[in-house]
């Protein structure tokens, strides 16, 4: 018996809409000219390790196919190194689509348990918003705590290197102005960022309808 | 007003099928219409510059002796001619017409119905305020004279200069290059029928040199242009070539008596591929058959310290003169038609393709050269290592479909690419070519059936827009070539490959000195760069200038059969002013009062056509109507209130202004 | 007044060659801006009479747009060079008016520029919202007020010298 | 010249070399780099994948503290910083959404930002306000002989560097030269390094480091000059691990500030040298 491997996509399958949002997010609304040429793939220094290339993830998105991008390993490869955005002949904004497909995954946990891109970015947000600042030796520490404190073993040489190099910090960096930090954040908490999706979709006129 | 009749208006508005009816509420505006001052007929009709659309007019006119007649639909720009002749059909004067512009200015541009119809209110209010104000006017006529100006000498430029001439015009070709010929002397072959570029264009490059209608003046430039349709002044630069191009007889004798043994300086021609002298011919058919000399490199003419021997050389024909100047000539034409062409990209500008860097990246058009037997390399693809390469790359739409350079297509690296590598494989069989792409664009005849011949001789195609040309090497195979990466898109993954050669399909840009050529001969651009036609499908070689006509690529990127097919009908529209023999210019001039002027010559600086002359024994201004051409400055600016500009008359601008207001 | 937002009316003349051309180009594009404006065709803006824009303004026009050719693109070689110059004069004398400075303004728009348009039409609307009527007529209705008054007292005043002589 | 100078979280951990180095060059140079006022992290990428806004408000807290000190500009030696304080100026002016959450944020603590302050990197003021006269001659101990692979990495040249091409940069390139050294041509100078991916997801984020190690060795370079601490942590730190599963390809490097001040004359124990895990004291015969 021969099990197949590709699947012929339904109607069913896509979120309808989920494009033209994420094409709402700043920066992204440039996804709409995409012309598929595979500039962003091509300059990608990691897209070999990655599910789908960084075209087809436009193209996906695009199409709606919410759960194929939201679930990808793609996203979460990206380094923000902005090889795409700066060679995109069209001028689309790749690595800031990449940040709002990442913020969505995260926000309807939409990753695997033990996976570090997002939990080192929870963990990221955790301590600047608790400390002001990032001790990256301890950051690192938590995430390989919350994920794989296996693999934390193996990198034990690394740790008494830094230690002995004196770039290990054993205690975290706390800025004075932290309870300030936190009122600024408490002025805007909301659950999901709004971008008051004005008009309907491809609606040109700004702030004249009535 | 007092003596004239009772003011009857007609009011028509358009449908325009949905174009206007989707959005304004079209019954809505002749309902109000009709209630408004000397309104005595108003309707609303599905397309009114329909046949039947115009008799309704013309059968109003009588059946409701009207006197006036307002249409809102599109814009003026594109109907008002229309509307005018039927009015003029129904027996009124054509001025008699005024047009509101319910299209383009309402429902195209807005999004709310009711406030669109209750914009619509406001501007037919305006317009029937208006109307009444206008009066009769009579038609100016501008001879026309028979002579032609043709700007540029690519293959455009001699199309349009020898259509002209066969039927009998006399034309000046301007060509700012020491040979007419443009980019299309440089091609090898011509797509898609690939017959030989030189072999039908050479021919038509001695016609235009020996035509007893056409002055052929290379290596010259229009410097200014003065004056109005039919009736234009010109004055021609010409360029010193320290030759004396009637004592010329093309014999080349003096080239090999240079000082200079061998070519040293770089060949224009040949995309500075090969070398050249400093007394040189562009390149053997070059037309007119006639030397010209590079002051710049020139020893005589740099240090005046030669032993002069192409001087010797020439001989009794005493064809050489270092004391060249510039000389001028003016003359006079009726009509212009501009085709000076376009400027390929540069390919610098995008450093991810190594183009200056890595010694065998080359552009399209240096490969077109190079493949040509007359060429640097008599027809060998050669790299600048002096290889022939086993494997060629193609990347297209360098400096096309791109928004940090040229967002626009170039219309013909896709056919273009194709027609090379399908000479290379010809050349060479054995040669790897692959072509890089985003989208084949082959349309035109013969096209689909190219790309086909392409595929089936082996071309490699890839689609994926090329990322970089590297020559970072990660396998033993791509150490010391050129490594292209990219994502083959049809495949779904990224791929390196290396090449021994990439070539480079550049783009095609508007001349450097585009906005100039612009001003002077009162043109427009688009956001391009490229002059811009005055329609887009209705008028594509005329410009917002009567007179200056437009062919070929400096209007956008076209290929051959394009080109001369405008170059073509550029002619033909010449030759129908020419043959009409004279033209109706819109009646708008101005005209002073005598009685009210007083003679202050506030006026006389503000005109640029020096259309307004004071005369001494009455003390005051007066204005000559051949040269007025209508923009009204002067009656702006007029402290009495004497000059009057017909057409946009104060009465006619106020009640326009009180009339968009008056409705709430 | 009700709950309705205040929208302002502007008036706009534009030259036939560049922006009413650019205006045709938004149409033809499709491009969506705000209904706000009226547009008066003239063949360059050099025709444009300080007189229009006061007009505009006196007959109850919350802003005026004028629209011409780029500097160096005129048309007719300098006609937008002539309103620009008029335009600075015009704008001190709207000053000492109490006019705001935005609500009049002189804008270069090519033949190719449609989106500008489109742009300059929405941002001023937006700002005339933001700034509110500008309430001419009824100024103007007031100061013919005052001079009916003051003529009457003058009328009076004479009369009841006649009557004394 | 005095700036205003934002270190950001690395050069006080992992980086600390950086501005060990960084601090006594610009002072040889008469430039003077007066530290925020109780800065706090940039938001770097990690928060933008997070919640766009808070990034950005963690970045406007530093903006609204530098335009406070009226300095000329905020200079910032690392790349992430360079790229997130830039991208959120950007952002104040482009994206209403964005800057009302901003301004929200920052009018809840009395503070304001103006977006008015230009961020610049120590290369940038180096090669534009300095000038490489002026560094020349303050070279005592000329790198003759030291072949430097010039590393820019990614984020002071894309998206929002105006002080050099985005493809072909050359500042580092001629700042090495300045100090006497040759370049080699180094077709990697902007591939990434790797980034947190070095850390998240070890294999692919090593890959990209092992390759621009590689081509460096290959390239006959003794060395690579770096301008971030991210860089210098991923090409300094993983070498065992990059020997165990491809080749060993070691190779030192430097913080191009580093370089500078062994050429100033500088020991290397001045400038940090002594933390780097791959020792550069062999190639360097004037540090000797």
């Amino acid at each position: 018996m021969i099990e197949y491997t590709r699947v012929i996509k339904h109607e069913t399958d896509r979120v309808p809409g989920f494009g033209a949002e994420v094409m709402r997010a700043p920066g992204c609304e440039k996804l709409a000219s995409c012309i598929q040429c595979g500039t962003c793939s091509g300059v990608c220094p990691v897209s070999i390790y990655m599910d789908f290339t960084p075209r087809q993830i436009m193209a996906l998105t695009r199409a709606d196919f919410k759960d194929d991008v939201l679930r990808s390993r793609t996203i979460w490869l990206c380094v923000s190194c902005y090889a795409c955005t700066t060679e995109c002949p069209r001028k689309i904004r790749i690595t800031d689509i990449i940040y709002e497909l990442k913020q969505r995954a995260i926000q309807s946990g939409y990753y695997p348990e033990h996976f570090a891109v997002p939990v080192l970015a929870r963990e990221f947000t955790d301590m600047a918003r608790a400390n002001g600042r990032i001790t990256e030796s301890l950051l690192v520490m938590r995430m390989y705590l919350k994920t794989n404190w296996l693999a934390a073993l193996g990198m034990w040489r690394l740790g008494l290197k830094l230690m002995s190099t004196g770039r290990f910090s054993y205690t975290p960096e706390k800025i004075e102005g932290r309870a300030e930090l936190e009122k600024m954040f408490a002025a805007i908490d909301t659950p999901i960022p709004d971008y008051s999706p004005s008009g309907a979709p491809g609606e040109e006129t700004k702030g004249t309808q009535p | 007003m007092k003596d004239e009749p009772e003011i009857r208006i007609g009011f028509y508005v358009c449908h325009c099928g949905t174009n206007i009816a989707a959005m304004i509420d079209c019954q809505a505006v002749a309902r109000y219409a009709a209630q408004l001052p000397f309104v005595a007929v108003s309707r609303d009709y599905k397309y009114m510059c329909s046949d039947p659309g115009q008799e309704l007019i013309q059968r109003d006119i009588k059946e409701h002796a009207l006197n006036r007649i307002v249409v809102a639909s599109c814009s003026p720009l594109l109907h008002e001619h229309t509307f005018r002749n039927a009015t003029e059909k129904g027996g009124l004067n054509p001025y008699f017409f005024h047009m509101v512009n319910l299209r383009e200015h309402n429902s195209w541009v807005h999004s709310d119905g009711s406030k669109a119809t209750a914009k619509a209110f406001a501007q037919i209010r305006a317009a029937i305020a208006r109307v009444p104000h206008h009066k009769a006017l009579e038609v100016l006529q501008v001879p026309i004279h028979p002579d032609v100006l043709v700007v540029g000498g690519g293959i455009a430029g001699i199309h349009a200069a020898l259509t002209l001439a066969n039927a009998g015009k006399k034309v000046y070709l301007v060509e700012r290059e020491p040979t007419i010929g443009g980019h299309m002397a440089k091609f090898d072959k011509t797509f898609p029928t690939l017959d030989c570029a030189a072999c039908i264009l050479t021919p038509k490059m001695s016609q235009v040199k020996s035509h007893p209608k056409i002055t052929l003046w290379s290596f010259s430039e229009v410097v200014k242009l003065d004056g109005y349709v039919g009736n234009y002044q010109i004055t021609v630069k010409h360029k010193p070539r320290y030759v004396n191009e009637d004592l010329c007889v093309g014999c080349l004798e003096c080239i090999p008596a240079c000082v200079f043994k061998t070519p040293k300086f770089p060949d224009e021609f040949n995309q500075n591929l090969g070398k050249r002298k400093p007394v040189y011919i562009p390149f053997p058919q070059a037309t007119p058959q006639v030397v010209l000399i590079d002051p710049e490199v020139c020893l005589n003419l740099k240090t005046g310290k030669c032993k002069q021997t192409c001087v010797e050389a020439c001989g009794d024909r005493q064809a050489i003169d270092f004391d060249q100047r510039e000389t001028f000539d003016d003359i006079k034409v009726g009509n212009v038609i501009v085709a000076t062409g376009f400027k390929t990209f540069d390919a610098h500008r995008i450093p991810q393709y190594g183009y200056g860097a890595f010694p065998n990246v080359f552009t399209s058009l240096e490969v077109e050269r190079m493949i040509n037997t007359s060429g640097p390399t008599s027809g060998a693809i050669v790299g600048r290592d002096g290889k022939h390469p086993d494997t060629v790359g193609f990347i297209l739409c360098v400096g096309s479909r791109d928004e940090k350079t040229n967002k626009w297509c170039s219309r013909t690296c896709c056919m273009h690419s194709m027609k090379l590598a399908q000479l290379i494989k010809e050349h060479c069989p054995r040669t790897e070519v692959y072509i890089f792409y985003m989208d084949i664009r082959a349309p035109g005849k013969g096209a689909e059936e190219f790309y086909d011949k392409s595929l089936r001789m082996g071309i490699r195609f890839i689609r994926g827009r090329v990322a970089e040309v590297t020559d970072w090497a990660v396998t033993p195979e791509e150490e010391g070539r050129l490594v292209v990466r990219c994502e083959d898109t049809m495949a779904g993954f990224v791929r390196r490959i290396p090449f021994d050669m990439i070539v480079l399909a550049i783009g095609k840009e508007p001349q450097a000195d585009a906005q100039d050529v612009r001003r002077l001969f009162n043109m427009s651009c688009g956001t391009e760069g490229f002059f811009l036609e005055r329609h887009p499908k209705l008028a594509p070689v005329s410009t917002f200038t009567d007179g200056i006509f437009i062919a070929g690529a400096c209007q956008g990127p076209k290929d051959i059969p394009d080109t001369v097919a405008q170059a073509g009908a550029a002619a033909a529209e010449a030759m129908v002013l020419i043959d009409q023999g004279h033209i109706e210019i819109e009646p708008n001039t101005a005209h002073i009062s005598e009685v009210d002027c007083s003679g202050c010559k506030s006026c006389l600086p503000l005109c640029p056509y020096t259309a307004i002359a004071f005369i001494e024994t009455t003390k005051k201004a007066s204005i000559n109507a051949a040269l007025c051409k209508g923009c009204g400055t002067c009656v702006a600016a007029c402290p009495s209130g004497s000059i009057t500009q017909n057409l946009f008359e104060d009465d006619e601008i106020f009640s326009e202004i009180a009339g968009v207001l008056a409705y709430e | 007044m009700n709950n309705e937002p205040f929208e302002p009316r502007i008036v706009a003349f534009f030259c036939n060659w560049c922006t009413y051309t650019a205006a045709d180009l938004a149409g033809v594009s499709r491009l969506k801006y705000a209904p706000n404006t009226r547009v008066i065709r003239v063949m360059c803006s050099g025709r444009i009479d300080p007189q229009f824009i006061l007009t505009a303004l006196a007959k109850g026009a919350d802003g005026v747009l004028i629209g011409g050719c780029h500097p160096n693109d005129c048309h007719y070689a300098e006609g937008n060079y002539k309103m620009l110059r008029r335009f600075q004069l015009l704008k001190r004398l709207l000053q000492d008016f109490g006019v705001e400075e935005s609500r009049v303004r002189l804008e270069w728009i090519s033949a190719a520029e449609g989106d500008k348009v489109k742009s300059v039409i929405n941002e001023m609307t937006e700002q005339l919202r933001a700034l509110g009527p500008l309430g001419m007529p009824a100024k103007f209705a007031a100061w013919d007020q005052e001079v009916e008054e003051l003529q009457h007292q003058v009328d009076e005043a004479s009369e009841t010298e006649a009557a004394h002589a | 010249m005095k700036y205003a100078y934002f270190p950001g979280c690395s050069l006080k951990g992992t980086g600390r070399s950086y501005e060990e180095s960084l601090l006594p060059v610009m002072r040889i140079l008469g430039i003077e780099l007066e530290e925020l006022r109780d800065w706090n992290c940039c938001g770097a990428t990690a928060y933008m994948s997070v919640d766009e806004t808070k990034a950005c408000v963690l970045a406007s807290r530093n903006l609204a503290i530098a335009e406070k000190t009226g300095h000329r500009a905020l200079v910032t030696p690392c790349s992430a910083c360079y790229l997130v304080l830039n991208k959120t100026q950007h952002y104040l002016k482009e994206v209403p959404a964005i800057s009302n959450g901003v301004g929200k944020a920052l009018g809840a603590v009395g503070l304001s930002c103006h977006g008015a302050m230009p961020v610049r990197h120590p290369l940038d003021i180096l090669l534009n306000e300095v000038g490489l006269d002026a560094i020349k001659q303050k070279v005592t101990h000329p790198l003759t002989g030291v072949k430097i692979a010039p590393y820019y990495g990614c984020q002071i040249v894309r998206p929002y560097a105006t002080f050099d091409n985005a493809y072909q940069p050359t500042t580092l390139d001629r700042l090495c030269e300045a100090l006497g050294a040759t370049v080699a041509h180094y077709p990697l100078k902007t591939r990434c390094c790797g980034g947190s991916l070095t850390g998240t997801m070890p294999e692919p984020g090593l890959h990209c480091a092992y390759q621009l190690l590689k081509e460096a060795v290959k390239r006959g370079a003794d060395l690579l000059a770096t301008v971030c601490p991210l860089c210098q942590f991923n090409l300094d730190g993983y070498h065992d691990q990059i020997a165990a599963k491809w080749e060993p390809v070691r190779l030192p490097t430097l913080y191009f500030t580093q370089l500078m001040g062994l050429a100033f004359g500088l020991a290397p124990t001045q400038l940090g040298l002594q933390r780097h895990l791959v020792p550069m004291k062999p190639l360097l015969p004037v540090t000797a």
